[in-house]
């Protein structure tokens, strides 16, 4: 029984996004592309960077940047929040 | 008036319960002080009178979370077993009912936008 | 512990692939690359010292405190960074046109100046610096606890 | 101070993570200062929204371009579409990070002495911070990736805060599920981003709104972002993990999860009302959240009548209680394209719902914290166990009874009003949700009732004989929310005037939140 | 340098999601689980990166680069991102994996679950 659900929705979401990429522009000739054109043509002006990639990671999408520098820096906190001894300080076994 | 809320149909008004609330407060202090004349802390009168019986401990004596409403769940028994199915408690059925209940929404989404 | 050869070769290599990291960071804003992947680049080398020594040995000299201690500098770092442009807007490139790092390279395809890019090298520097202390304090973390050893609070 | 309020939105997002990141460094030095940092952050940003929520009300939607020349400039030059990412505040975000930041507040104070005895403090904090900066960025952002980035900042830092206590193995499964579940449900909200960027190529909603087409991309997409964000709001039969997580954690980290879920919520109407909204096939969409809601109130509140776990038991109850949000809300949805209707009982419905997202916010934190104080003397969170406990802790039982009727929807407390704005409203729409609405909300108060009865009536049970009041900022925590609830018991309209309409106002206007971003250019 | 014709790519990103989604639903062992949480953002990045591609561009950096079109760069700036946050969400899922084999002694969904209804 749960087998056969599984399949049965796993395969209509599937068929669902495989229709879903395809419906897209083709591979390789973006249909619209007005903001990345704007990017491409500006970066060097309005940042002072040669790698557009990193002119819109840290200029045009700073707060994403600080977003996942952010996340890096929860999971390791989270990490070795996890990890930590529960032994308290001064604490003998 | 902040304090009325009248959304159209309703008319609300948190005084004037309050005011009702303190009304009958009072009164139920009054009456409660009809009664309490002869009543003295810390004697017989005080201590719990079950039919002469002995009055069990105090563990024994409070009625515990499992036999609250225990007829309620006898009625609702056969909803009870259907729900439990659901919650198996397996991360791997999350998932799945994640999936199942995207497929089905996409088809309403499409089957409903071609009528 | 793996066996001498592999040990002293490890200790070799670890002086270039830290030189390579260190590239790859402070040319993010000219060359592919930038802060995180010269960050990766780094701690695969930790990484590899790693499994080249135990774990344990590694603790003698990179301690968790340490690393949590730089790791949060190099966040720091980077939101003050974005703070300095509050003037004008969070985030404002603020060190454009001035010496550090000021320069505006001419447009279209051109050899590479490094002192351009306003504060998008010093973020890189600064995410850099995270990276290397929070992963390596991850793997540290997984490798001492997996063996079995204490990690610090 | 205009200074201030121009950065205002950025600053409330940045000030958390700013504490967070100096949280470790100070807390070596000392536990006192790393506190003091904490409450004073919290603070602050406190006062900083009101101080914003003020200001948005006299000016209308503020919006902050990063990184531009001016924090008004959403477009560069004379160009017309948005290329920086841009947060944009109106009065439904507003809402929602008034009651944000004073349970982070209320939660953070619980928290001192909660985990007291427990290591890895500092830890806590910073990820309390994060959780914090994470949920104040998802109800400010006018960015779908940037959305996506601070919902995985919320979930990452949910997830670790959950598994705090290390030493129960159960903490790590609910943990572990909530991980899985977030990271799932956050890829799939990635997907649908590219899906619309591959069209077209913007990634800000309001510029989106403006061009969207909804064909059948857009509809796919759409599937993925409500249900991705349905999943991780938590409704029936999505809210399997729920539980799970929920009562695991340290009872303040539960209270905050409680607005993460709202938060979540508060996105799913973003993307139909501000993303999609006139496009929407409005009747359809609705009918998805109304029966998404009205399996949450019954399923949910049948789960909680059978429960002996004390927490697990608010969670399920928490499920139910966001069914009333739906349905209120979904009605609102389904009306949309129908002045007449909306006008006559879809607005009322939709600040129902809104309303009742601000009442939630204030009694089931509180609920859990109560939970928690439980947990906290006793050592168990079985219900069965319990018995007798008003006797020792007199606060906590009235903090309890407080919360108890105003979830029951008992008058003259809050919950009261909010119910009979989504009752009145949703009647005219479909007599079935109201009558559902009304047995729910006897169902609760009997499971509360039942509750109460076990773990705080009775005779002094003699294993609690040690048990006392718990400590003193733990009543700090409570009473904050208490008084929360008292001050929109007294004052109801007040609080619908301000902040309730402004929010449902914002929802239905698709066109302001579009001429924010876009309108500026001549 | 061509034209691909068929979408490759992009089947491929949809194909992974696919695959993914059934190790994540039919595989009890938790780990495994994991690899699938992995694999399902390995095809989500892929699908993103796949999106900025024009056929025949060059790398979207200035330096010495030759005359041309230049692929889209915004796209490349999120799969960094997300390729982060996947790390990120992947070392905390491993650590709570550690934990419950500690604590249960078995990495079966169902064997160590403590928690239903």
């Amino acid at each position: 029984m749960r087998q056969i659900a599984g399949l049965i929705s796993l395969l209509v979401l599937v068929v669902f996004i495989v229709s879903g990429v395809l419906l897209i522009h083709p591979f390789g000739h973006p249909d619209a592309s007005a903001m990345d054109d704007y990017i491409i043509e500006n970066a060097q002006q309005e940042t002072g960077s040669n790698n557009v990639v990193a002119a819109v990671l840290f200029d045009y999408r700073g707060l994403d940047t600080l977003g996942e520098a952010t996340i890096l820096f929860t999971a390791v906190t989270g990490v070795l929040l996890l990890l930590r001894s529960l032994k308290r300080k001064g604490e003998s076994s | 008036m902040t304090a009325i809320l009248e959304s159209g149909y309703a008319f609300w008004n948190p005084i004037i319960w309050i005011i009702v609330f303190i009304v009958v407060g009072i009164m139920v202090y009054f009456f409660r002080r009809q009664g309490q004349k002869e009543y003295k802390k810390d004697t017989d009168q005080t201590q719990i009178f079950l039919c002469g019986e002995e009055v069990p401990e105090a563990g024994e004596r409070h009625i515990r979370v499992g036999n609250i409403y225990w007829g309620f769940f006898e009625t609702l028994k056969e909803y009870y077993t259907q729900v439990l199915k659901i919650h198996t408690g397996i991360i791997n059925d999350y998932i799945l009912w994640f999936v199942g209940a995207m497929a089905l929404s996409v088809i309403i989404l499409l089957v409903a936008g071609l009528g | 512990m793996l066996s001498k050869i592999v040990r002293t070769a490890a200790n070799q290599l670890i002086v270039f692939i830290a030189v390579f990291g260190l590239y790859v960071i402070a040319h993010g804003h000219i060359t592919p690359g930038g802060g995180f992947q010269g960050g990766a680049i780094i701690v695969s080398g930790v990484v590899m010292l790693l499994v080249a020594f135990s774990s344990h040995e590694i603790k003698k000299g990179l301690r968790e405190r340490v690393l949590s201690v730089v790791e949060s500098s190099g966040a720091l770092v980077f939101i003050i960074l974005a703070f300095a442009g509050i003037g004008t807007v969070f985030f404002y490139n603020l060190l454009l046109g001035t010496p550090l790092f000021g320069g505006i390279p001419a447009t279209g395809p051109g050899p590479g100046n490094i002192w351009t890019g306003g504060i998008i090298p010093l973020m890189n520097f600064a995410v850099g610096l995270k990276v290397i202390a929070g992963l390596s304090a991850v793997v540290l973390a997984l490798a001492l606890f997996s063996s079995g050893e204490e990690v610090e609070e | 101070m205009a200074d201030l309020m121009t950065h205002g939105a950025i600053l409330i997002i940045a000030i958390p993570l700013l504490a967070a990141f100096l949280t470790p460094l100070v807390g070596m030095a000392s536990q006192k200062a790393r506190n003091i940092l904490v409450v004073v952050s919290l603070l602050f940003v406190v006062v900083l929204v009101f101080a914003l929520a003020r200001d948005i009300s006299i000016n209308g939607i503020h919006v902050y371009t990063l990184g531009a020349t001016a924090p008004e400039v959403t477009t560069p030059g004379n160009f017309i579409v948005p290329v920086r990412i841009i947060l944009e505040v109106d009065g439904m975000s507003m809402l929602m990070a008034m009651l944000w930041s004073i349970v982070s507040l209320a939660a953070a104070i619980f928290s001192f002495s909660h985990i007291a005895n427990e290591t890895g403090q500092n830890r806590f904090y910073t990820l309390l911070l994060l959780m914090v900066t994470g949920g104040f960025g998802m109800m400010f952002t006018g960015d779908l990736f940037n959305l996506f980035v601070f919902l995985e900042i919320a979930s990452i830092s949910g997830a670790a805060l959950i598994a705090y206590r290390t030493k129960f193995a159960d903490t790590q499964e609910g943990g572990f599920k909530y991980i899985v579940v977030s990271a799932i449900a956050s890829l799939m909200v990635l997907f649908a981003i590219g899906l619309l960027y591959a069209q077209y190529n913007l990634l800000n909603i309001g510029a989106l709104a403006e061009v969207i087409q909804y064909t059948t991309v857009d509809k796919i997409a759409l599937a993925l972002l409500l249900i991705a964000f349905t999943i991780k709001a938590g409704m029936v039969p999505l809210h399997l993990w729920f539980p799970d997580a929920y009562s695991v954690a340290p009872a303040s980290i539960t209270g905050m999860l409680v607005i993460t879920s709202h938060a979540c919520m508060y996105a799913a109407f973003r993307v139909c009302f501000s993303l999609y909204g006139n496009m929407l096939d409005a009747p359809v969409v609705g009918w998805i959240l109304i029966v998404f809601g009205l399996l949450s109130m019954f399923v949910g509140v049948t789960m909680a009548i059978f429960q002996k776990d004390v927490m697990r038991f608010m969670s399920y109850h928490a499920i139910s209680q966001l069914g009333y949000m739906w349905v209120g809300v979904g009605v609102g949805l389904a009306v949309l394209g129908n002045a007449e209707l909306l006008a006559t009982y879809g607005r009322d419905a939709m600040s129902g719902g809104i309303f009742h997202i601000l009442n939630h916010a204030m009694y089931k934190p509180l609920l859990f914290f109560t939970g928690g104080a439980l947990f906290h003397m006793t050592g168990t969170r079985d219900l069965s166990k319990m018995g007798g406990l008003a006797h020792k802790m007199k606060w906590t039982a009235i903090l309890y009874i407080i919360g108890t009727l105003s979830i029951s929807g008992i008058p003259p407390l809050n919950g009261f009003s909010s119910k009979i704005l989504i009752y009145e409203s949703v009647y005219q729409f479909n007599a079935i949700l109201t009558i559902t609405g009304i047995v729910v909300s006897i169902l609760t108060l009997a499971s509360f009732t039942k509750a109460f009865h076990s773990a705080f009536m009775g005779a002094e049970l003699p294993e609690y004989g040690k048990v006392t009041e718990v400590p003193k900022s733990m009543i700090i925590g409570m009473a904050i929310l208490a008084a929360g609830i008292v001050f929109i018991t007294l004052f109801p309209s007040l609080v619908v005037d301000r902040a309730i309409q402004p929010a449902a106002d914002a929802l239905i206007n698709q066109g302001a939140y579009i001429d924010a971003i876009t309108g500026a250019i001549p | 340098m061509d034209y691909i014709p068929l979408d490759f790519p992009f089947l491929a990103a949809a194909l992974l999601v696919g695959i993914s989604f059934y190790i994540i639903i039919f595989k009890k062992n938790l780990t495994k689980l994991i690899m699938g949480v992995a694999m399902l953002a390995s095809g989500v990045n892929l699908f993103l990166v796949a999106l900025g591609y024009r056929a025949g561009a060059n790398a979207p950096i200035y330096t010495d680069v030759p005359e041309g079109p230049m692929v889209m760069s915004i796209p490349q700036a999120l799969t960094l991102t997300s390729i982060v946050i996947n790390v990120a969400v992947l070392a905390l899922m491993l650590t709570m994996v550690i934990h419950i084999y500690r604590h249960t002694g078995t990495l079966d969904s169902e064997k160590s679950r403590k928690m239903k209804g």
